[in-house]
């Protein structure tokens, strides 16, 4: 018998927005007369899906089908200032920004609706289908369309609105380390379960069960998408990864997509997520942001896993098989723990 | 597969919405999949030119002489820029928010300060052209010793990476080398505890690795501006950061990103941008400036190593009661983003638990290596590495489930954090349950019942007394002895016991007034920009 | 230099181009012909991301010498639409959302279109083994495998 | 200066341009060459290319199979009386580098690259080598010894002699990443049975020196043996000797000295 398998696990929170505040995210929302909506950002999607979120949150706050809206985003001359997708800002800062947008929009567009019913704009509500009706009589209506062309047209109205989502600046205090980092926090528990060979060191996924706590899961496919993804990305981290093999030692680098490794298609495990919501009083609709912290479970569950399997502790990451193989040697064979 | 768990924390939610909670399809998709997607380097212009940059082959150099006499004859070059050539040739990305000095230039002048640093950038009219001028550029070092471990770079006469940064540590409050986290007494509860257990961890860097390599094309636009199409994830960090490094008004410049070939943090830093533009005001022509693989691997910016070393004190029953860390991120040759992370990872400790007596010292420190950046995680994935793995050992230690281990020590709704702010919207023990549960991993009936909303506050919800600096205060004596649940009431939520330390230094003068058109916050850390 | 003619087949249109010596077919797709499909992540074989078929092989374009297409038939993902309908594979990467940030896809597509042309119905390891040559970085491999199974199995939704 | 391209109609002409310009390399399946220019070598200045049919053909009818040094792993893979080198050519790249890779350039391959030829070296194959004096033909062992000075040299074909059985021939590559990553070590054993006893072994190792190597040491443990646990065992505990790996981005020179003789073992005695 020369593999072992182990489980171990880890749980973590995560900063959501970690900035310190002071650096605000921004959103335009305007609709063009046929009462499609148009978000204008300066804001980055670099795949982790923010221009389809915010299109949820700004269709959503404005009580539209998602299909009539757009975001239009990374464009210094049209979309409003925002420093950059970094520290889980995408969801929770560019949404509350996109989120207050729409809701000025809506202000207009229920006002012009309003004239155009000849009722008070308190009493119409939208269907999300492209309506909207005075509460309680469904048949009272007007389109989106009707209303975005009487007040182009006919009232001299522009439907838009202006979002800013500002946390404001927190002193970190020099001695005690006292500040305001972060305004929101996710969590999640992930257990991993491998497969040890002592005689080689190698380590193999064998499964993991996760449960994330995002506080809205805006889109449950986007939120899989970085999730599954991103616990990848931990696996990676944990066992492959690293420019420098040798650090602190500046040597034998790697130049290419062979010498820097990363799990192939070949070396992935199934991973059973739970989701967990928990919104956020200051999140848009709840929603904390899933992607920065979907990786950081995975790196200290797998080395724990390796401890239940072997009985070694390996405190260098990333976790190669030469770590592993030397540290069974160093006492003298593996020593497996009790199952979980 | 993923379960959306709807009736955990319900009745906190409305879940009659009618586009938030819907899988709908990506707006994005349909470019993905026919390849229509538009990214930075899908712009073809008429004539454009190619910039390729001169990396130092040595770690630490001065630089004793550069001569591009035969590069400048060398086929199809347009022009060469030295650093003398870069307006304002010294920057740090965070001087946009006032934080730390300007210590990085975009081509090296009289010292290289790690293996591959920019000196010499090229313009050509191919990259072959630009590949030939630059195997034609002379460059005499003079090689200077380098250090590579943070722990070595604090030592007295370490070599200095970077004279802006003398003690190769990055400046906290213009006072310390450090910045530091203090919640109760470490040291005194450590001496109580059952069991102490002191750890070492290290995480070596990680390469973002996106698929699509960092990179912008400039151009000159009308009206005297310049369109800049770009892999960046942070457009107006990058917009305000070339409008310095200019020295032209951000106006100037119309930043066209598009979707991201893959950043995780590696697209924040400005790389290519400023000496693109550049090269596009002094040619008056497109130039591209787009990183090879190799160079996107070991001259782009990882995420930076970390040591970390933990010091714990638990009980026989499983309450952590004191959490001791000092930490050690390893920023390379310049600051980037690290500084930030040093601070963010002092917000972290000591993890989702409530410890008592919490201290932490986290370095930001200058080697003679690829300046670091963020990634996805930033100051917190070593960090909750180092902690998770301390965890499952203290569990071990005690002979308990490590879930259980967890739960007992979550922090919880009401509790107060070592950076003295309230717990709230708390969901780490729900998070174990699930997952437990998921695993089939048995938990005992008082864990499964246990809650965030639970059994948080009230005696964890107070500041305790915290000793000024307790590394000049002598050892707690026994008899001083406190213990998580024997926590004396402290009434007041501050100052602590002792008086607090005199502000180390007067109130800093307002910033100056920005004169290069980029944005300007006010002052995060007293530490601005000269 | 005198420029080399160059004439191949481009999603079954003729083209005619003129190349520098030296010059790789990803740099003639998308410099010359304008097809930015195929994209640019290595330049060393290790990426996948520029991949194409050539006469139905799957290449890559930056490994490939342009000249040595010349009378060759050379799809991209330019080419996979049937008309204005989707191909299969294209529907089933949407439908499992099997892309996030895109830059892999085109190169994904075309690993599995070469796989599908020749092994209509494909073990989950032979889809792993077909696109064994690509990176992708954002999704884990999984739903990428999903959709190729997916639209061998015929299982896309309209 | 753009790169010239010299496209031959014969291979004895591509190998004259080859011979008398120092700059220039020979275009096989592009995998380094193409790789090479991208990445700005300006020691290349000329592509030589031969659209010779001799340098694509496959004689795999005999006992004794030859293949030309253009042939493409995908078309070693399509062949059925080359499943013997099915192994080691499945194991190099992803699909699209088999369909453009070539057994003649994977000789010059450096680590950790050049799987094919550990298979190659332990099957004792001949390589016929185009110079500017004519061809001829020289051990595999022989020309990989000498391989930094064939830069001037054009590869026509590689033979080697057909293993009696698939249980002759094994062939094992070791790589942290599945199903395709660079070689942390490769192994080959080309073990002909006479009368129950091993005669002439061999045993190739690739990332266990400079160059792909043979371990004699355990070529000697095994021959005129059978194949028992107690030969495995020792040739296991031998291979290493002779063998001076390096370490590289994939693993350190201690790793592979360690692990080598496991995964002789395991090779040997059938196990995963």
């Amino acid at each position: 018998m020369t593999r072992h398998r182990g489980r171990g696990m880890a749980s973590i929170n995560y900063p959501i927005g970690m900035n310190l505040g002071g650096d605000p995210s921004q959103a335009l929302v305007h609709s063009n007369p046929s009462g499609k909506f148009t978000v204008a950002l300066s804001s980055i999607d670099l795949g982790q899906g923010m221009k389809s979120v915010t299109r949820q949150i700004c269709a959503e706050t404005l009580g539209v089908p998602v299909e009539d809206v757009y975001v239009d985003t990374a464009d210094s001359d049209t979309g409003p200032h925002c420093m950059g997708s970094f520290a889980s800002r995408g969801t929770h800062r560019v949404g509350n920004a996109v989120m207050a947008a729409a809701r000025e929009a809506r202000g207009v567009m229920m006002e012009a609706a309003a004239e155009e019913l000849e009722v008070n704009a308190a009493d119409l509500d939208t269907d999300g289908r492209g309506n909207i009706h005075v509460k309680g009589a469904p048949h009272r209506s007007i389109s989106t369309k009707d209303v975005a062309i009487a007040a182009q047209f006919k009232q001299g109205k522009t439907i838009s609105g202006r979002g800013i989502f500002l946390v404001p600046l927190s002193e970190v205090n020099p001695e005690t380390g006292e500040m305001s980092p972060a305004t929101c926090y996710a969590h999640a528990c992930l257990v991993a379960e491998v497969e040890v060979d002592d005689e080689t060191g190698e380590v193999a996924m064998v499964r993991m069960d996760s449960a994330y706590e995002l506080g809205r899961a805006l889109n449950p496919r986007l939120v899989e998408q970085q999730l599954v993804g991103g616990a990848w990305m931990g696996v990676s981290h944990a066992l492959y990864e690293t420019p420098e093999p040798y650090y602190p030692e500046p040597v034998h680098g790697p130049r290419d997509f062979v010498e820097y490794l990363m799990p192939g298609p070949g070396d992935i495990c199934p991973h059973d997520i739970a989701v967990l919501e928990r919104p956020a009083p200051d999140g848009p609709y709840g929603a904390k942001g899933p992607g920065e912290m979907c990786a950081n479970p995975v790196l200290p569950a797998v080395a724990n896993a390796i401890f239940n399997a072997v009985g070694v502790r390996i405190d260098d990451l990333p976790i190669t098989p030469e770590k592993v193989l030397r540290a069974i040697k160093a006492q003298g064979g593996a020593r497996p723990q009790a199952r979980r | 597969m993923l379960e959306l768990r709807k009736d955990i924390f319900a009745d906190e939610r409305d879940d009659n919405l009618k586009e938030i909670g819907k899988g709908t399809q990506r707006q994005d998709m349909l470019g993905h999949v026919t390849g229509t997607s538009s990214y930075f380097n899908d712009h073809k212009l008429q004539g454009m030119l190619h910039l390729k940059v001169v990396r130092s082959t040595q770690a630490h150099a001065r630089i004793r002489r550069i001569d591009t006499t035969e590069a400048e004859r060398s086929a199809g070059v347009r022009r060469i820029i030295r650093g003398a050539d870069v307006p304002v040739n010294l920057n740090t990305l965070l001087s946009l928010i006032n934080f730390g000095k300007d210590d990085e230039p975009s081509l090296a002048v009289d010292k290289v300060r790690y293996k591959g640093e920019p000196v010499i950038a090229i313009v050509a009219d191919s990259e072959r052209e630009a590949f030939e001028a630059i195997a034609k550029v002379r460059i005499d070092y003079e090689p200077l010793p380098a250090v590579f471990d943070v722990e070595d770079a604090l030592k007295p006469g370490a070599p200095v990476v970077n004279e802006t940064y003398p003690k190769n540590t990055f400046t906290y409050h213009e006072t310390y080398d450090h910045q530091r986290l203090r919640f109760g007494d470490a040291d005194a509860a450590l001496g109580t505890a059952d069991h102490v257990l002191e750890q070492r961890y290290q995480m070596s860097p990680i390469e973002h690795a996106p698929t699509e390599t960092n990179g912008a094309i400039a151009a000159p636009d009308t009206n005297g501006r310049y369109i800049v199409y770009t892999s960046t994830q942070a457009l107006f960090f990058s917009v305000d950061t070339c409008a310095k490094i200019l020295n032209v008004p951000s106006n100037t410049f119309h930043f066209i990103g598009g979707t991201v070939g893959g950043g995780f943090g590696g697209k924040v830093d400005t790389l290519t941008e400023p000496l693109a533009i550049l090269g596009a005001m002094l040619t008056g022509k497109p130039v591209r400036y787009v990183f090879g693989r190799e160079e996107e691997m070991q001259y782009g910016p990882p995420r930076g190593a970390e040591r970390i070393y933990i010091k714990d004190g638990v009980m026989r029953d499983g309450r952590i009661v004191a959490r001791k860390i000092r930490a050690y991120f390893d920023s390379g040759a310049y600051t980037r983003l690290s500084s930030y992370a040093a601070v963010k990872c002092a917000a972290h400790l000591p993890g989702p638990y409530t410890i008592p007596n919490v201290y932490g010292d986290v370095y930001c420190v200058f080697t003679n290596r690829t300046p670091a950046t963020a990634m996805r995680g930033f100051g917190v994935t070593a960090m909750d590495f180092a902690i998770e793995c301390q965890m499952d050992k203290l569990a071990h230690l005690i002979n308990m489930d490590p879930m259980e281990f967890r739960i007992l020590n979550a922090y919880r709704d009401g509790d107060m954090k070592a950076h003295r702010r309230e717990a709230k919207n708390t969901a780490l023990i729900e998070c174990v349950q699930v997952a437990a549960e998921k695993a089939k991993w048995p938990l005992r009936e008082e864990f499964r019942r246990a809650s965030s909303r639970k059994d948080g506050g009230g005696s964890r919800a107070m500041i305790p007394p915290t000793p000024a600096d307790s590394r000049v205060r002598p050892a707690a004596p026994v008899q001083q002895r406190t213990s998580y649940d024997r926590l004396p009431p402290t009434v007041t939520r501050e100052p602590p016991r002792d008086p607090p330390p005199p502000a180390p230094t007067p109130p800093s003068p307002p910033p100056a007034a920005p004169s290069h058109g980029a944005t300007r916050f006010s002052s995060v850390f007293g530490t601005r920009r000269r | 230099m005198s420029k080399i003619p160059l004439q191949f087949r481009h999603n079954g249109r003729d083209v005619a181009i003129f190349v520098d010596g030296g010059t790789n077919l990803l740099v003639a797709l998308r410099e010359l012909i304008g097809d930015m499909t195929p994209k640019f992540g290595c330049g060393q074989g290790g990426c996948g991301t520029c991949s194409v078929l050539i006469d139905g092989e799957l290449h890559l374009s930056c490994l490939t010498l342009a000249e040595t297409v010349a009378g060759r038939a050379v799809e991209t993902l330019d080419g996979m639409k049937q008309g204005p309908n989707l191909h299969p594979l294209q529907r089933a990467f949407a439908d499992n959302f099997a892309a996030q940030c895109g830059y892999c896809t085109p190169g994904m597509l075309m690993a599995a279109k070469a796989l599908l042309d020749r092994n209509p119905s494909p073990s989950r390891d032979e889809v792993i083994e077909a696109i064994s040559g690509n990176i992708c970085r954002c999704t884990g491999y999984e739903p990428i495998i999903n959709a190729i199974l997916a639209a061998a199995g015929g299982r896309v939704s309209a | 200066m753009a790169v010239t391209v010299k496209t031959f109609a014969s291979a004895s002409e591509a190998a004259g341009a080859l011979s008398s310009d120092r700059s220039a390399r020979y275009l096989g399946g592009g995998t380094l060459v193409m790789r090479a220019l991208n990445e700005g070598d300006v020691s290349i200045s000329t592509v030589v290319r031969a659209q010779d049919q001799a340098l694509t053909r496959i004689d795999a009818s005999g006992p004794r199979i030859t293949l030309g040094a253009g042939v493409t792993f995908a078309r070693v893979l399509a062949e059925r009386d080359l499943g013997f080198l099915h192994a080691p050519a499945r194991s190099i790249g992803g699909p699209a580098v088999r369909n453009m890779g070539t057994v003649g350039g994977n000789l010059f391959a450096p680590n950790p690259y050049g799987d094919f030829t550990v298979a190659l070296l332990a099957l004792d194959a001949t390589v016929a080598v185009a110079g500017g004096f004519g061809s001829r033909d020289i051990p595999i062992e022989e020309f990989l010894q000498a391989r930094d000075r064939q830069a001037g040299a054009l590869v026509l074909s590689i033979s080697c002699t057909r293993p009696a059985s698939t249980e002759a021939f094994r062939y094992r590559k070791i790589a942290r990443i599945k199903p395709k990553g660079g070689s942390v070590i490769t192994l080959a054993a080309h073990l002909p049975i006479s009368g129950g006893r091993i005669a002439g072994a061999r045993i190739a190792l690739g990332s266990m020196a400079p160059t792909q190597i043979r371990a004699r040491a355990a070529e000697r443990a095994l021959d005129g043996r059978s194949l028992d646990a107690a030969t495995i065992a020792a040739a296991a505990s031998a291979v290493t000797e002779g063998t001076s790996p390096s370490d590289n981005a994939l693993g350190s020179a201690w790793y592979r000295r360690e692990i080598v003789g496991v995964h002789l073992r395991r090779l040997l005695s059938g196990q995963e």
